[in-house]
């Protein structure tokens, strides 16, 4: 056994190694690029900086990081970002108009916050039973709420932007902001968010029966079912962690921006998948690790935040962006067989415990 | 056994009735299972045994019938009522998650569960080694069931069941993927539970080996009952005529072939293995036209290595290898099969069927550029008459070349890779457990043709665990240990003793014989 | 009175209004006005978006011909993607009137009623010189590079700021016009450049995220200009953060085009030039009270 | 075997029959509502402007489905739309500029056509080397290629619109708007194009052995490798063609706007994707028909137009969208119940990945 644990460390490593050297090499490169601009790229405070923008792309990709460990995809989480970014944005604005009572209520921050999340997760919840109940493809049901929900946002305030979310002292609703701006022992809440989110995600992978069960889900749905897994039940429920991921998020970008814009989120569903895939998920499902995936993200938002510093284009970022990505692939391509090669007790494929093969 | 006749029915299928699309799987079935006993279930490929036991199991529902636990009438709708009632089940086709590692295959869904919720791995590996401790393999726990041979998986499997410790175990052809040895573990396994009172319900189309430890025995044909009995009043022959209904005749009919000249031979084929060593070691033979060399070794020998080596999976093998007295250049698999080369994969799911394809479209899947016209147009009628052919002379079961192969029971899967194989015109034929899974009858078809290729001039390469059939059939028998070639039997000289012999060289001597016969 | 009859029988058939996404305050307006205004006149109306999808405005010009629409009132996708469906339009006997974008080619609209982006852009630029008081380092945010206005925008500006040397941009991004964008991409050139003393923005959204930044970095003192002139950010320069914007009286815009609209349906003739362009207003703290829904009272 | 052949000939037709229906129904439906506003939704003018639409997205769907057949997804088709529009408009704006000898060469309209669906081709090439010779995730290699191309395809201009692509007389590049406004025998050359296409395509997946090749490998890659099929060889070949249609779609629509712009093509992947699943086609692979891919790619198209046609606001037709989306999908599992129990042919014709072997 001791062995095995020695062995399985190693493995560990070598494992998420390949994107930590894409990470590595990416961070290494802009600090030096940067040094000679007299930028500091690795100060603390720019550290914290990339990682609350990292926060954003991290908090959807751990949703999706389970979804697509169930070999499913949640198209819809940029949508749902919006949407509740206008729902909480109006309710702060707008508070809640009960024109048959003629009366308007104005709920505290923290109850627009909790309906915000509950909102989240049924939507996800949605997701899960349309893709479970009726068997629906998980890319064309979530692409279909994708739409309903981009379309709500906007129906929400007829397109328009939900600003001054300060709210007012006099109703009882100041406060948002603290989400996007605040900070505690020096670190934005956004971050300590994060981390909340990262560790409920890997304890979950990693320690509980239900991990196991999504793992074995993604693996071979069939066998599942006949060893006893529910899973319909545990299917819905990833998708519904997925919509609750979202509404985290979209309840910090709204705080953040104090303002809430329906069209926001667009495209983040991209991210998210890319940010899980960078990390080493599967989208045949099965495999895939929480820690993974924040490295995966962490590349995606030093790359962008790097280039931004270094004042690229737009346009050149786009293809940099491109060929990072697939680069950092292929680097963990190779490794994966040199790894083969260099090592019998990896590719016998030992596991540590509540731990993925990267390679089906 | 004398007094099986006040023997207590635990568990009961009365009048069981099952209707598939297209198929009727089992008309008004009656089947009684002892308990403690080693009750039998035999039945050409597509017979219902199957069927039977996923609706025993719950998997599936009987389109009329009743079941009876304990004389008490009951009804199972998902597998889980089955196992809370005590029934647990080996399933024909694998049901193991290849991203996931041996113990966690073996406690899904029943974790062991620490405070806080938390999957008590420890324990479960724990309990996983002394399993495999048991079954006399040694598995890691941590191992990912994706690294491991078909066979291995099997014990996994096997594995997984025992660890439900369920009252009633149902065993569908638990031993298509192991040799001898393994399967006199499992059968020491099986010993033991009966000893603990657990009744097992046993499929297999090894029927040597339900002589050898079946206490009751039930027969299916095309879906009806046939008869049960007592296994002490029958023998070997017996059996046959049942399932096949009719005069059987003696199936293992190795008849000697005259060899041509050499038309394969391999010098110093090396198969390096991932990390150190080698999977296929120095290994050279020849092989003639006409001649049925069979291959015989224990899991893991590098049997499937070899013969993966030659239809050029592997192109990093070193060695060289002639047809025909001209040295084959070709490295693609492609090349090799228009070289006629053939294979027939040991694992048909993994690779040998295309589940997504109808019977017809997986059969001509190796040769569709003989079929097309100028290799690119392909005409329905041509394929059909190729197809109908081979149905028709495999006998396949099938609704028809249309139907979904993954509607196929096991058997006439197999069946369909045998022919998809045939339908490329080999010279050569390498053939890896072939006859796994498929019944008496099919077996008897499958070496009726192996021999009618042989006199039409083919090379056939026979690699199965199944000695009997390995001694009747083959011209030669070359066995293999740990990559290597350990011994070369001319048809007379292959004693079963001397073959086992061999395979074991350089094994810890596991083989328990006594308990046989 | 026959020509009267001809009159009320053409009204009730559709004006077409086509606008870029209403998700942006500036284009719904735009939508909004037309649609008021022809409303007002007895029209029945289409209103569509196309989103800046220059295709996707292509088929809608289709399916205005197939409605057999009375007139076209459209914000284009698209300088030179839009002349191919206009003429399209015309051959059909359908006339275009263009507001807010214009198109590089003459003779195919009816009216190209255009709020003049590079002189607003230029008394942008000037009242950020003087807020700058001519000299400091500053950023730019510039809209989709891919969109005509953000380029013209971003050359009106630099025709002013580049006269002053002692102005030094230090960074220069496209955010997309988007809110989001602005913010993060402005907290990461904070990063870069701490010392910043001023933000020039593409248009108001990005003024807003980019303002958001500031202030989450405790330099909401910075001096941010916009364009377009928002209800969002007459708010923000009432509250003394955004420090100005350009107005577009693109609803005034729209009501003209579907009046002249009106008038070519009638006469057949508008009886104004095609090309119409319409100065843009500085909005800052001086005015800004006055500014509503993009119309500033006299 | 006459009864199988009926078996499968009906499996078929049912099999998109529900695609059908949802077109079937929504075509109704529209010709209604339009009469009321007395447009009538069934003109052949109308018929053939909706035909057009459609050829856009069903040409890239019909690529799509190869990819998607062999289990993989091509996410770049429309940054290909986009750069290959762009060349193609600089080929013929600015003709081919080789500063060291002082000239530029304006080629004719055919030499640039045919460049323009060769670089497709080769960027599909590409995607497919990635994918099969470096085994990254098609879902990565080609988001990345998606990148890259869209980046390429502004940096081309700066950003800008390559401007009157009807050429000049003089340079003798005339004739491109054909492509797009052309009509033979009173249709759009484009539908003619998209004629091509589709008889190529349901050529290649029914007759062939390429075809049957590309099912293979998306039901089972190994039993297929082991059969002879040059599993690498053909996926490539299969990204390729996408890249190749995407080549064409971007002619058409250069040549319909009569300009060329960068950012043309952005999102119609997602479009692409959701016919071939609409239609039938499964993202795990070795499902799937061109025939209902068209379907699929009719029902987005009428759906599109007639929204527009009713001038539904553009969030609710999101809404709208969406909800068809899921409810022809569900529809459409329904009727694939009714069936199993009706028909063996097509048991099993939808299972989710795993859960092929459900009727073994
Ligand atoms: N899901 C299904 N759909 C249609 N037909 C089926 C299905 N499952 C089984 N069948 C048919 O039911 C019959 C019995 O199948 P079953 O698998 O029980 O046979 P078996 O006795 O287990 O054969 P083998 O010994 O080869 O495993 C066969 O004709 C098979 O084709
Ligand atoms: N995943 C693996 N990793 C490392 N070695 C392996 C692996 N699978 C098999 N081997 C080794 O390769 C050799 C050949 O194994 P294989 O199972 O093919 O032999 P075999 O005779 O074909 O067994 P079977 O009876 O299952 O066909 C054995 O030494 C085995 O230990
Ligand atoms: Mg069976
Ligand atoms: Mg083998």
């Amino acid at each position: 056994m001791k062995n095995n644990k020695q062995n399985i460390s190693i493995g560990m490593i070598l494992m998420q190694a390949r994107t930590f050297i894409a990470l590595f090499i990416l961070t290494v490169a802009f600090t030096l690029l940067l040094s000679n601009r007299g930028i500091n790229f690795l100060s603390p405070i720019n550290l914290l900086t990339v990682t609350k923008h990292v926060a954003i792309t991290a908090i959807l990709a751990i949703g999706m990081t389970f979804v697509i460990i169930t070999g499913g995809i949640d198209l819809s989480v940029g949508s749902i970002v919006g949407l509740c970014g206008m729902i909480a944005g109006g309710l702060i604005h707008e508070g809640l108009n009960l024109p048959m009572f003629h009366m308007t209520i104005y709920y505290h921050v923290w109850v627009i916050i909790i309906l915000t999340l509950i909102l989240g997760t049924l939507i996800g919840l949605v997701n899960g039973l349309v893709i479970t109940r009726f068997n629906v493809a998980p890319f064309i049901g979530t692409l279909g709420m994708m739409y309903i929900a981009r379309g709500f946002a906007n129906i929400r305030s007829g397109g328009a932007t939900f600003p001054n979310l300060q709210g007012q002292a006099r109703l009882g609703n100041t406060g948002f902001p603290f989400l996007g701006a605040g900070k505690i022992i020096g670190i934005p809440v956004s971050i300590w968010i994060l981390i909340i989110v990262l560790a409920i995600g890997i304890y979950v992978a990693k320690k509980t029966p239900l991990g196991r069960h999504i793992y074995a889900i993604g693996g071979n749905a069939r066998a599942a079912r006949l060893s006893g897994v529910k899973v319909k039940r545990i299917t819905t429920i990833v998708y519904a962690f997925s919509g609750f991921c979202s509404a985290i998020v979209g309840l910090i970008i709204a705080s953040q921006l104090v303002a809430a814009h329906p069209a926001t989120g667009e495209t983040y569903e991209m991210s998210a998948i890319a940010a899980a895939v960078l990390g080493g998920t599967s989208l045949s499902g099965g495999i895939g690790t929480i820690g993974g995936t924040i490295i995966g993200a962490f590349v995606m938002g030093v790359l962008g935040d790097g280039l931004v510093m270094m004042g690229v284009s737009e346009f050149w970022q786009n293809v940099i962006k491109g060929v990072v990505i697939v680069a950092a692939v292929i680097f963990d391509q190779m490794q994966q067989q040199m790894k083969a090669r260099s090592s019998v007790s990896l590719t016998g494929g030992e596991t540590k415990k509540g731990e993925e093969a990267e390679i089906a | 056994m004398a007094k099986q006749e006040r023997d207590e029915i635990i568990l009961q299928a009365k009048g069981i009735y099952k209707k598939y699309p297209g198929t009727i799987a089992l008309s008004n079935v009656d089947f009684n299972v002892y308990r403690g006993k080693v009750n039998v279930l035999v039945g050409e490929n597509g017979a219902g045994k199957s069927t039977l036991m996923k609706i025993l199991a719950g998997v599936e529902q009987p389109s009329s019938g009743e079941i009876f636990l304990k004389s008490e009438q009951c009804r199972f709708f998902s597998p889980n009522d089955a196992a809370d009632r005590g029934i647990s089940i080996i399933y024909q086709e694998m049901n193991l998650f290849p991203n996931l590692n041996v113990s966690d295959n073996i406690f899904i869904a029943r974790e062991k569960i620490k405070k806080g919720g938390r999957v008590d791995y420890d324990s479960q590996e724990e309990f996983t080694a002394s399993l495999m401790k048991k079954l006399k393999q040694d598995i890691g726990p941590r191992v990912l069931v994706s690294s491991l041979r078909i066979g291995q998986q099997q014990i996994v499997e096997i594995a997984k069941a025992l660890a439900q410790n369920a009252e009633i175990l149902i065993m569908d052809e638990p031993t298509s993927a192991l040799s001898t040895s393994e399967v006199d573990i499992l059968f020491e396994m099986i010993d033991e539970l009966k000893a603990h009172g657990v009744t097992i319900v046993y499929i297999s189309h090894r029927l040597e080996e339900l002589l050898q430890i079946g206490d009751y025995i039930t027969v299916l044909r095309d879906g009806r009952l046939v008869t049960e009995t007592t296994m002490a009043s029958i023998d070997l022959q017996w059996i046959v005529k049942q399932m096949v209904g009719g005069e059987a005749d003696e199936i293992f009919t190795g008849e000697a072939h005259a060899l041509g000249d050499t038309i394969l031979e391999c010098k110093h084929i090396y198969l390096p293995r991932e990390g150190e060593g080698y999977s296929v070691r120095d290994v050279s033979f020849e092989l003639h036209a006409g001649e049925i060399l069979g291959i015989y070794g224990l899991v893991g020998a590098g049997r499937s290595e070899l013969l993966e080596t030659l239809i050029g999976e592997h192109p990093e093998a070193a060695g060289e290898v002639y047809l025909k007295g001209e040295k084959i250049v070709s490295s693609t698999i492609t090349g090799r099969i228009r070289d006629g080369f053939a294979l027939i994969p040991e694992d048909r799911q993994r690779e040998g069927l295309v589940p997504t394809m109808s019977v017809a479209d997986n059969m001509t899947l190796a040769s569709l550029f003989r079929l097309a016209i100028r290799g690119i147009h392909l005409r329905k009628r041509d394929e059909q008459e190729e197809v109908d052919h081979l149905i028709h002379e495999m006998s396949l079961k099938t609704a028809g070349s249309a139907v979904l192969v993954s509607s196929l029971s096991g058997g006439n899967q197999q069946k369909v890779v045998i022919g998809k194989s045939l339908l490329t015109q080999p010279q050569i034929l390498l053939m890896d457990e072939p006859t796994r899974g498929i019944d008496v009858a099919a077996k008897g078809e499958v070496f009726s043709i192996m021999n009618r290729l042989a006199k039409q001039g083919l090379g056939i390469i026979f690699v199965t665990s199944e000695i009997r059939e390995l001694r009747a059939i083959s011209d030669r028998i070359l066995v293999m240990s740990k990559g290597a070639v350990t011994g070369v039997f001319p048809r007379e000289e292959a004693s079963e003793e001397a073959l086992v012999e061999a395979s074991a060289v350089g094994h810890i001597t596991t083989a328990v014989r006594e308990g046989r016969n | 009175s026959g020509d009267q009859e001809a009159k009320s029988e053409k009204k009730g058939n559709t004006i077409f209004i086509i606008t870029p996404s209403h998700d942006n305050p500036f284009f719904k307006t735009e939508a909004v006005a037309a649609d008021d205004e022809a409303k007002k006149m007895g029209y029945a109306t289409t209103v569509l978006s196309h989103d800046d999808d220059a295709n996707l405005q292509d088929q809608q010009f289709d399916t205005a011909i197939a409605a057999g629409a009375l007139a076209i009132i459209v914000d284009n996708a698209g300088a030179d993607a839009t002349i191919g469906p206009v003429r399209r339009a015309k051959e059909a006997g359908i006339p275009s009137f263009l507001i807010d974008r214009e198109i590089n080619e003459t003779g195919l609209a009816v009216s190209q009623i255009v709020s003049n982006n590079y002189q607003g852009a230029v008394i942008g630029a000037e009242k950020f010189v003087e807020l700058m008081g001519e000299e400091g380092k500053f950023v730019e945010l510039v809209g989709k590079e891919s969109d005509t206005n953000a380029g013209i925008r971003s050359k009106g500006y630099h025709e002013i700021l580049d006269q002053y040397p002692a102005l030094e941009m230090v960074a220069r991004q496209s955010a997309n016009w988007s809110q989001t964008e602005a913010y993060e991409k402005m907290e990461s050139i904070l990063q870069a450049n701490p010392d910043i003393k001023g933000v020039i923005c593409g248009n108001d959204t990005m003024a807003m995220g980019a303002m958001a930044a500031l202030k989450a970095a405790g330099m909401g003192d910075v001096i941010v200009v916009g364009f377009d002139g928002s209800n969002d950010v007459r708010d923000s320069i009432l509250a003394g953060d955004i420090k100005a914007t350009v107005l577009q009286t693109c609803a005034y815009n729209a009501r003209l085009a579907v009046q002249q609209a009106d008038k070519y349906i009638e006469t057949g003739s508008t009886g104004a030039p095609e090309k119409q362009l319409t100065d843009c207003v500085l909005i800052d703290s001086s005015n800004a009270k006055k500014l509503d829904n993009f119309v500033l009272e006299q």
